[in-house]
């Protein structure tokens, strides 16, 4: 296994450490709005896209294929994102036009 | 320098997603989380020699107008498709993202790589059909009860055995075809796998799609060597991961069972309906009770969220608090059909945060109050989790609602809940059942509490 | 930078999340064996020690320095991990002999 | 394979971190971690080509020797010293392990890795001879009181300038005398750093001082490429950071505050103590206030561990809860000399666990206590820090004994704690006086309740 390849495992499961101790408290009253952020943060798999777009050949099927992960990765960043935000102003709301 | 960039990017996901988890500072977790997203972005964007500019602006383009439309257009209540068809956007991301390179470089590949290549492509894909199977249950398109073949798990066993078995060949061989075909029958297992999985189990299979989502941007990641991806995918990874364990804990089963056990399919647990008589009432009977009570807690299901009746469901809480009756809201960890679901829902229609109880605050309280209203919610008020041994769900934890002076059900039927086995909290002397749709219920309830 | 020191970098820094969650919530009961623990970890400079006295020369300081080296690291780590465990007896004792 | 079994000794030093966080497991978390260090031991003795057993042998047969007479033998109440001088061993082996290094590889180092010889070798002098001034300090060799030249901070100041100076000679020029004068000047800051700090303030010395012990060891790491000790230095180095700013925030202050402000020193804060007459007790006046009363409180400081009261205390404690008082123990987080210390002492004596409360449990409770009985504590328990704005120590967070319906103090005599101010409680109408030592007065008290 090269080096990169094993220092990449070493900061895989240190990483991991870090998302499970980070959420294990969270009050259930923020799932979903952690769950949606947590979501658009997977997003990250774009920068592999637009890496991928770097070095692309002639190659129709690369294109195709690149072409489709940059648009899928951002509907993920950007939707994830934005909706996230949405909830959360909602949770914001400060509880005072009580005449309804 | 790139290297450095990109740990800072993965450091603000790492401060966001631990802003996230506070009321206080989680709109602002979530923008320091895109922060990073967008730092990531521009570190690739300038490090690389793009060649490909149009593809990138087109690309990125199409994705934002389509993600940002969906963001702003959907409903709360439809906010599990949502996020389940966003999961699955990731997964296909990842997974095409391994393929491009897989297209470049070959299939020549170190055992290593070739095996993260196969896992990206395998769990990309799996995320992506059972994504949009979940979207499709929880949108009605397809039935949300569980749908199996006979031998249905055997089925699926194979498949992944299979899988493994491609990706060996191809490690062995270095040949491309090994892996297409991976795409393919991941794509059929993820089929598979939430096909059979009830709609009231769909918490945890959000959760665990998110997780997988995660899972496969991280391995996406060991294949370009890329510690962005490693990092961010295996945060997400985690913490969907600890996500559907507390989910599962939260329903007293395990992940196994949730993802294999074709609960509530009706076979399995239909059990007999009791025959025995039950409280019918008007709506002028439950605002009779309402009007004339001290304290009152609403338990808000999935039911809540079909039909659209949060915005009713807080206007009869205001209503009663104006006649100074105290209002809260019990929620319990799986109710709707994502962690959390009737939060969102409850805040949508301006709820304060105070006023939702969680199930470690609800059971205190219900001995001590004196109507407990249910919209929509059934099996996590079932007291058979807690009396009768012999019940498919007996040790969940349930909203112990029974103990409440008096006890509101708002339901279309008697029909019984996903787990598909009958409620005797329906038949008990201190329960009325109001049946009709929650969103008409709550309005005249409403009417009849005003002219009170 | 060499490519081993970057990802030295990033695996600190995750490392060091990491440390942060894990402790942020400790009761004050518990700091003083938490303290000793982690002091005993810290002992981990032992493996550079040894590591020092697989290319050892002829130097005579380079012997005195890897031999002290190996020395006080063994006493971080020994100590560390005895007293903390010494400790923690003590909290487990159960409150049963109530006539003093 | 090395890499990633030093991988998973990191994930038990994580595991048992995390486990040391709770009284439940926190034994099997010290076991996980210890575990983890023989796994990484082990591992570096099979992989590397070991050409000097004969020095590996000794050098770990001493240290062992040493580490568990000390550790078996220690008495609780010196557990800050003893920790304080694992500590500088800590310190001193990373050091070590970078002369070493730099011996081996001459001094012609790539920028960042000069960088971090210079940085190893600097805080891990530091940590060296600031552990062990703090140990003479807690030991009684050296005085607790700040010590400090004219102009110190300058001078400290001076000094750490002038490593940076050198390590920019060193990674410039590529010669080894610059390493070498680090070490002299980082052990003299070292001195200098802890000298000016009072005894009170140790919880947050000693908790800095394990925090750079970690950090040394994660310098030693990047030193030698291995990342078994950058992991675990960076655990340790945030732990033991959290800790800190946790004991500043005890304390109402910043931590360079703490290390720069010589607070307490004698001229700073003495002030004048008040003439104004105090309530003298006997034992027997003690005896018949806890005797007699419902709730008692006991709130530990120092001079319990000074005078090794613990188990007296403990004894007095029970005799009153065979008459039928209920009797806690209050403790402020930053009492004693290191964090936790307080708890430790009486978890020796036997004291259940769930007797032991803390500052937040404590103060709701003191307005319903009967009597409160200060043994050995002062400026934590002083309402100069609630009531009076121009109070030193105002602000901090304290237990509001004062709010007891009768306090005892037991008190060698009037002199004013670390912080060098009086402390207006002694001078409560409510407030008894028992001037004795800390041991002594329990002694006499538990007689005296006895013949009750």
């Amino acid at each position: 296994m090269s080096e990169v390849f094993i220092s990449g495992i070493v900061v895989f499961v240190l990483a991991a450490f870090v998302g499970m101790e980070v959420i294990s408290k969270v009050p259930p009253t923020l799932h979903t709005p952690l769950m949606s952020g947590a979501n658009a943060i997977s997003g990250i798999t774009i920068v592999g896209a637009l890496a991928g777009a770097s070095y692309l050949g002639e190659g129709a099927a690369a294109k195709v294929l690149v072409f489709l992960a940059i648009t899928t990765a951002t509907i993920n960043v950007v939707g994830g994102f934005l909706v996230t935000d949405r909830m959360l102003e909602m949770f914001k709301k400060k509880p005072v036009k009580r005449d309804g | 320098m790139v290297e450095l960039l990109y740990m800072a990017a993965a450091s603000l996901f790492i401060f966001g997603l631990k802003m996230l988890g506070s009321p206080r500072t989680a709109r602002r977790g979530n923008m320091f989380a895109a922060a990073g997203m967008f730092l990531a972005i521009i570190v690739t964007l300038v490090n690389e020699e793009m060649l490909s500019w149009g593809m990138i602006v087109a690309g990125m383009v199409v994705g934002g107008a389509i993600g940002a439309v969906l963001a702003l257009r959907v409903k709360m209540t439809a906010m599990p498709e949502l996020v389940a068809a966003f999961n699955g956007f990731g997964g296909a991301a990842s997974a095409l993202v391994a393929l491009a390179e897989l297209d470049r470089n070959g299939a020549e590949l170190p055992v290593e790589i070739a095996a993260v290549v196969a896992a990206s492509l395998a769990v990309g894909s799996v995320t992506f059909s059972g994504s949009f199977i979940a979207f499709g249950k929880l949108q009605g398109a397809l039935p949300g009860r569980p749908v199996a073949l006979p031998g249905q798990h055997m089925i699926n066993a194979v498949l992944a055995a299979a899988i493994i078995g491609l990706a060996v060949w191809g490690a062995a061989v270095g040949v491309v075809a090994p892996y297409w075909i991976i795409v393919a029958v991941a794509l059929v297992l993820g089929v598979f796998g939430v096909l059979p999985i009830g709609g009231a189990d769909m918490p945890v299979v959000i959760s665990l799609l998110n997780s997988l989502s995660g899972v496969a941007a991280s391995m996406a990641g060991f294949i370009i060597g890329n510690s962005a991806l490693i990092i961010g995918g295996a945060l997400v990874g985690a913490a969907g991961f600890i996500l559907t364990v507390q989910m599962g804990e939260a329903m007293n089963r395990t992940l196994a069972n949730v993802l294999f056990s074709g609960f509530g399919s009706a076979v399995a647990g239909a059990g007999e309906l009791s025959d025995k008589p039950v409280n019918r009432a008007t709506a002028d009977d439950v605002a009779i009770a309402l009007g004339y009570a001290d304290s009152v807690i609403v338990v808000p299901g999935y039911g809540l969220a079909v039909a659209q009746a949060q915005h009713a469901t807080r206007d009869l809480g205001l209503a009663l608090e104006d006649k100074g009756v105290t209002v809260d809201y019990s929620i319990h960890p799986v109710a709707g059909r994502m962690p959390g679901h009737m939060n969102v829902l409850l805040a949508e229609a301006d709820v304060p945060y105070e006023q939702l109880l969680d199930l470690d605050q609800s059971n205190p309280r219900f001995p001590q109050t004196d109507v407990v209203v249910i919209v929509g919610a059934n099996d996590v008020v079932n007291p058979s989790a807690r009396d009768d041994a012999d019940s498919v769900i007996y040790g969940m934890p349930i909203l112990e609602v029974d103990l409440a002076r008096t006890v509101i059900v708002i339901k279309r039927s008697l029909s019984p809940g996903f787990a598909g086995i009958d409620n005797p909290l329906f038949y008990n002397e201190n329960t009325m059942m109001f049946f009709s749709d929650g969103k008409a219920a709550m309005e005249d309830i409403l009417k009849s509490v005003k002219s009170l």
